[in-house]
């Protein structure tokens, strides 16, 4: 056992280093940031987080490699080319507003604080403070801290998306103190302790969670949007959904209804489809023929557009005019934006039998955060601004994990209440 | 007190709660211009419109999921499953979605949803469209499940469902849509939790829900005619399950057969057993016996289905089985 | 309840009265052929069969009227304009094949032989001698006739359907006798009476199924096709599907599946979707607000045309090129067959408060029965060669029948038998 | 015999038999290039290729069909569920159509088809994540549903799946895919319907299956220290249900504890009880006591998901009172 440990950190420690030698050349220009959970000290060299034994991803029991990896033959047939993005169908969209550059500041702001509060969550989850499925958001930040930044809570706008969740809660306006004692599964945390990673609810700021099973969300998108224009609201549903989740069943149901109810005018949904090419494992190649994911949305009469879901100037310039578009018709409308999981698909799977090495670092050169820092840069601000930035985020992300640690642990009886809305008496384990 | 119909009491239930509360909502396939396939919603749709009364694509999973969503959004909506041999394609929703989203939104989200249809076998439905669902939903918490019986019952029960802030499975009992009984004028709730004694006796406890109930019923008169007295419960709520009124009843009876139309394992009977030899243990004077469907997919001819659905003479030989009057 | 009964079966009388009047002009074209229940006598004026009172598909409970239909206006809201068949984008076809007199004659056979038979049918049900659920092809024949006429049984070719599928039985060569016995519910059925009406298997013929959740079989084509070219059989599935269940979850997994499994070459399947234009009382236009079914194949990368499916002519033209196409590729193919459902949903359902009996009379003028006819008149047949044929055809009915109604009920041990393979035991009720 | 994990045993059931038999395909989520989310099927695709190791789409409901329609072709598959929490979108194929195929098609067509994957909570995996379903399919004739809880078992069981012809609901107990145990080499197939006395005793009968299993081997060696012999009896298969070994154990024991992950009602437990109280009424001495999960979605707070979870002490509690040890 203890020697198998050994030799799983061994494994972990040759996957860090080449991970961190594909990515030095571009991660030198971003400072501070950094997505494989290593911690830099601002004014020295990088220093890999000592790593634990990595667990699987459901039982805590050490893995096995007996079964090595035998017959290249086999896995050629299986896979597939890796995809290229088809830039030149991005849209441009017609944005009222051009953002300037102290806008584009602010937006640099909210990303730096997703990425350094979603870095913080690993370590903790790779020291075995955060329990269960841990997914985060690096590489896709720009998708949801523009489209999320769209929404207006005055006229009842709300979120609904999967598990990849920390950003939209963060970006709703939870406090990450609250974020981070969630996962920590504190009694403080924004759902009491109760859902962990995949179940944020943030209700006040119109984060509605927050769910499990993939697919399984996109129905309430279309049901609230409908509940909302029949009393009379003016409210926008976004709804995110993954590539991996459009061939799923619900999808297609969920999405036929909202075009449907679209016809009268009474299915204000924004799809916000963010293909990052992959299901967990599985490309987009992998998993359908026809792999122009947006072009699906025709299927219920439900108009569409790209975006380059990368670069925060690109979902910018589309996301408010998509929104009001949306609040207007009171139809659907989708948007796929096209980006890449610079991480792991979840905290627990650091083996990417699924793709290459250097597949990754090619997007890794797309990375958004510090894609926005060089434009910036060029615009004329100034390096220390953004270094500062980068500064205030890590320490409000030292703080939620500080208040996470010191947070109580949820009550005893918290275990039988909000089974009910009325609650019912429900009987306790034995 | 007027008398109806099961299923004029249920859309009576509905038509007179919409009218008091615009939130509520009906979805399902053809439960408007069709008029539903079972007639419960026809004319709902000229009374209400077809924003109220939502004829939906066959896609049981995305309208379900839709009504949660609707039901966050502040609705009332009254999902119909046009029969519940249809629901296993909602099963996600209702189970991981609508079951549990109070719970693991720590309460910010409710779910006042009702999910109603005919649920148990019709005649010669064959194996797919023949399903009693009362122990398969009734697993799971975060759900209120019932199964009313009478047509006051199934319009009290509707009301509260449409009331209650949680999601509820609403199993009607399709074989009964056309008996007829005397419902209360008004707003008369029957609260979910409280089982009814359909009719009260000494010797043994009858035990079931829906459709067996009037079965039970006319057990009772003939083993009366045996000079038994059979003491008649109707479960009405299977979660919560309310355990003492049978629980009482047999206490004084010492002796209970439980009937069902689902099959045997994992069951309500299954449960009403386990909790008995619980709680009634140093009274039970014989070993619970339980009566159920035969362990098979439903058949289509009509005399193997007969053969495979529990009858007035295996309930009758049941009881007399406890009373140790055969073997 | 007398009273009620009676008054059932009066307003059954004004109705099948309007529906004769509506059709009149055309059914006296085409002699005994005739669709709702109405037998007649070659040489005598057409006599309803007495209406016995309709049930209720559940219960067996009388249906009441007390809520009679109040406010046309919430309808007209609800209802649509009724669909024109879109005609000119109907495919001709390149058949190979040109089918000469002789050979339409032989369909003109079948079809007949499908029409008759389905008519006994529904007179047995509303005599209360077929019992649950009883849904007929009448209108529809054509299509099915065409396409299961191109299946290749020695090369493995079965075909998978919903549960409208008396002609699917018949067609793939099961005996109308075992499969009236079957609708009778008796031992000699051809699934031992245990299915009835929506479960016909004939596995000899390559008749897999009769089943009776919408949607629920079509995974079932996909693999089975997978399967056969895993093992190197050449086989092709038919998969047949209505408009209804294409906005089901099923569909869009099963169609993704097969497009992708088609790339390797392993999945052919010829879907074959037969769009009536009604999903039981739900068209087309209130269903989806992409209204070109055909056109959803295309998420799938599945390639598809658009057939008359009410013209023998068109569908045959199409048939055997579409399948040898598919054995060849071994890719899913997808023909939308635009039809219309002349008759009621099913045998119980008589009240049609969806449709208008004009537009049902218009397309009853389009029956493929007539239609056949009429163009072997012209083609030089004699009208007493296709009066023997129908004939024949009553007279293999009316032997079905009588087949049936002789016929034993299955022994009550079948109860038990074929839940399991291996005959587990399984416990009787009580 | 050689030791290894019930991971590892499994996979090799699967391999050997894969090499003996070319009509065996694996389909799944994730399953070949990525390995397995768990691991079970890592390396598969490289010695058998992706012909016969599929990655599937995000489809259950999907690719189970398919499966479904490549058992009908004479094939036999064995389809991962990731995790059984994710077969609510397959049990309407599982339900509708694996389980009564060969029923409503008169015997003409079979379906030899394996449905797999790990089943039961793990650690923190939360409300849509932890489900025990035994008792949900178990529930539908048509089906064979097992629960192994060793190496050994897991490796017979997993032979007898796939040479069986019938659909198997194939309940792993995703939390002991590490554990190690001793299994047989070769092709020791075991058998379906039987349970197993995972250890004699003679003053109270505990009995589980899955998971519980060791827990219920850690409370005997406990209760062996205040001198309490307790029996094990292992389950193994839910459908059929092998009600002969626990009933004569009782009978030695009078006494009995039933212990699962699951909801309590209409469970397994619930199915245990009423049979014990019906086939061994005269020999019970208490009352058979359950133990199961809290009636509540799983949370994610570590301390409120093992307050959730059945424990030793609860075990130990309920044998305690079964022997009036204590109230
Ligand atoms: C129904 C269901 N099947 C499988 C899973 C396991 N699973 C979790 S995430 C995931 C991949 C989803 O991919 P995508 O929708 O592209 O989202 P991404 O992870 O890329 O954000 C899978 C298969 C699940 N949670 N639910
Ligand atoms: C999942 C499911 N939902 C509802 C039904 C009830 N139902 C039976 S047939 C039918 C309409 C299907 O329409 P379509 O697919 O167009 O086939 P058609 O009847 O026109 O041949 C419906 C809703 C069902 N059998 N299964
Ligand atoms: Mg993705
Ligand atoms: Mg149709």
């Amino acid at each position: 056992m203890r020697y198998q440990y050994l030799l799983l950190a061994i494994v972990f420690i040759i996957l860090m280093k080449a991970a961190r030698r594909a990515t030095r050349v571009k991660s030198a220009t971003y400072g501070t940031i950094s997505t494989m959970s290593m911690v830099r000290d601002p004014d020295g060299p990088a220093k890999a987080v000592p790593p634990v034994p990595a667990r699987p991803s459901h039982t805590g029991q050490g893995i096995d490699h007996d079964n090595a990896i035998s017959s290249a033959d086999n896995r050629q047939e299986a896979a597939m080319a890796p995809i290229i993005a088809p830039a030149d169908t991005f849209t441009e969209g017609q944005a009222q507003v051009a953002y300037d550059a102290e806008a584009l500041v602010g937006f640099y702001q909210k990303m730096v604080e997703i990425r350094l509060f979603e870095d913080a969550t690993t370590k903790a989850f790779r020291q075995g403070k955060i329990g269960g499925y841990l997914h985060v958001y690096s590489g896709q930040e720009a998708t949801g801290t523009a489209f999320l930044g769209a929404m207006n809570r005055d006229k009842g706008d709300v979120a609904i998306a999967a598990y990849r969740i920390h950003a939209h809660a963060l970006l709703l306006g939870a406090h990450p103190n609250n974020v981070m004692a969630e996962l920590y599964g504190k009694g403080t945390g924004i759902v009491k302790g109760k859902g962990g990673s995949m179940h944020l609810f943030h209700a006040e700021g119109g984060m509605l969670g927050g769910y499990g099973i993939v697919g399984g969300h996109i129905p309430l998108g279309p049901g609230y949007a409908y509940g909302n224009r029949y009393q009379g609201g003016e409210a926008v549903v976004q709804l995110y959904l993954g590539d991996g989740s459009i061939h799923n069943g619900a999808f297609h149901e969920a999405a036929n209804l909202a075009g449907l109810w679209g016809k009268s005018g009474l299915c204000p949904t924004l799809f916000i489809l963010e293909n990052n090419q992959y299901g967990m494992g599985t490309s987009v190649e992998r998993a359908t023929a026809m792999t122009e994911l947006g072009k699906k949305f025709e299927s219920y009469g439900i108009e569409w557009e790209r975006v380059d879901g990368m670069d925060i100037q690109a979902t910018l310039k589309v996301a408010e005019q998509v929104q009001e578009r949306v609040r207007e018709t009171g139809k659907p409308y989708a948007i796929e934006a096209f980006g890449y999981r610079i991480v792991p698909h979840g905290a627990a799977d650091f083996l990417e039998q699924y793709r290459s090495k250097e597949e990754v670092a090619k997007w890794r050169e797309k990375d958004p955060i510090p894609l926005l820092h060089g434009q910036l840069i060029e615009m004329g601000i100034e390096e220390e601004r953004l270094e500062a930035i980068r500064a205030e985020a890590k320490a409000m992300a030292d703080e939620a994990v500080k208040f996470a640690e010191e947070s109580p642990d949820p009550d005893l009886s918290e275990l039988l209440t909000d089974v009910y809305a009325d609650d019912t008496y429900v009987e306790p384990a034995g | 007190m007027p008398v109806m119909t099961y299923r004029d009491a249920l859309r009576s239930a509905m038509a007179e709660e919409m009218e008091r509360d615009e939130s509520i909502v009906l979805l399902g396939e053809d439960i408007g211009l069709y008029g539903g396939t079972h007639l419960v919603t026809n004319g709902l749709i000229d009374q209400f419109g077809p924003k109220r009364v939502i004829d939906t694509p066959i896609a049981e999973g995305g309208f379900t999921g839709a009504a949660i969503g609707m039901a966050m959004a502040g609705l009332k909506p009254i999902v119909e499953m046009m029969t519940w041999n249809f629901s296993f394609l909602a099963a996600d929703q209702i189970i991981q979605t609508a079951a549990k989203l109070h719970y693991f939104s720590g309460g910010q989200v409710n779910v006042p949803l009702v999910v109603r249809g005919p649920n148990g076998g019709g005649v010669q439905l064959s194996a797919q469209h023949t399903h009693s669902l009362e122990g398969f939903y009734g697993h799971f918490p975060g759900l209120k499940v019932v199964s009313p019986a009478t047509p006051a019952d199934v319009k009290g029960m509707m009301l509260e469902a449409i009331r209650n802030p949680n999601p509820v499975i609403f199993l009607e009992a399709g074989a009964l849509y056309g008996t007829k009984g005397e419902v209360p004028e008004g707003d008369e709730v029957v609260p979910f939790g409280k089982a009814r004694v359909a009719r009260e006796g000494t010797d043994v406890t009858l035990i079931a829900y829906g459709r067996q109930v009037p079965l039970l019923l006319k057990v009772a008169d003939k083993l009366a005619e045996q000079d038994i007295s059979a003491e008649v419960i109707d479960l009405r709520s299977i979660r919560p399950l309310d355990t003492e009124t049978f629980v009482e009843s047999v206490k004084k009876t010492n002796r209970a057969v439980v009937v069902q139309e689902q099959w045997r394992y994992f069951s309500v009977a299954s449960e009403v057993c386990a909790v008995l030899q619980h709680e009634a243990f140093d009274y039970l004077d014989a070993p619970v016996e339980r009566v159920s469907g035969a362990e098979v997919p439903a058949p289509y001819a009509r005399n193997l289905e007969i053969a495979g659905f529990p009858t007035i003479d295996h309930v009758i030989s049941a009881a007399r089985r406890v009373l140790y009057l055969e073997k």
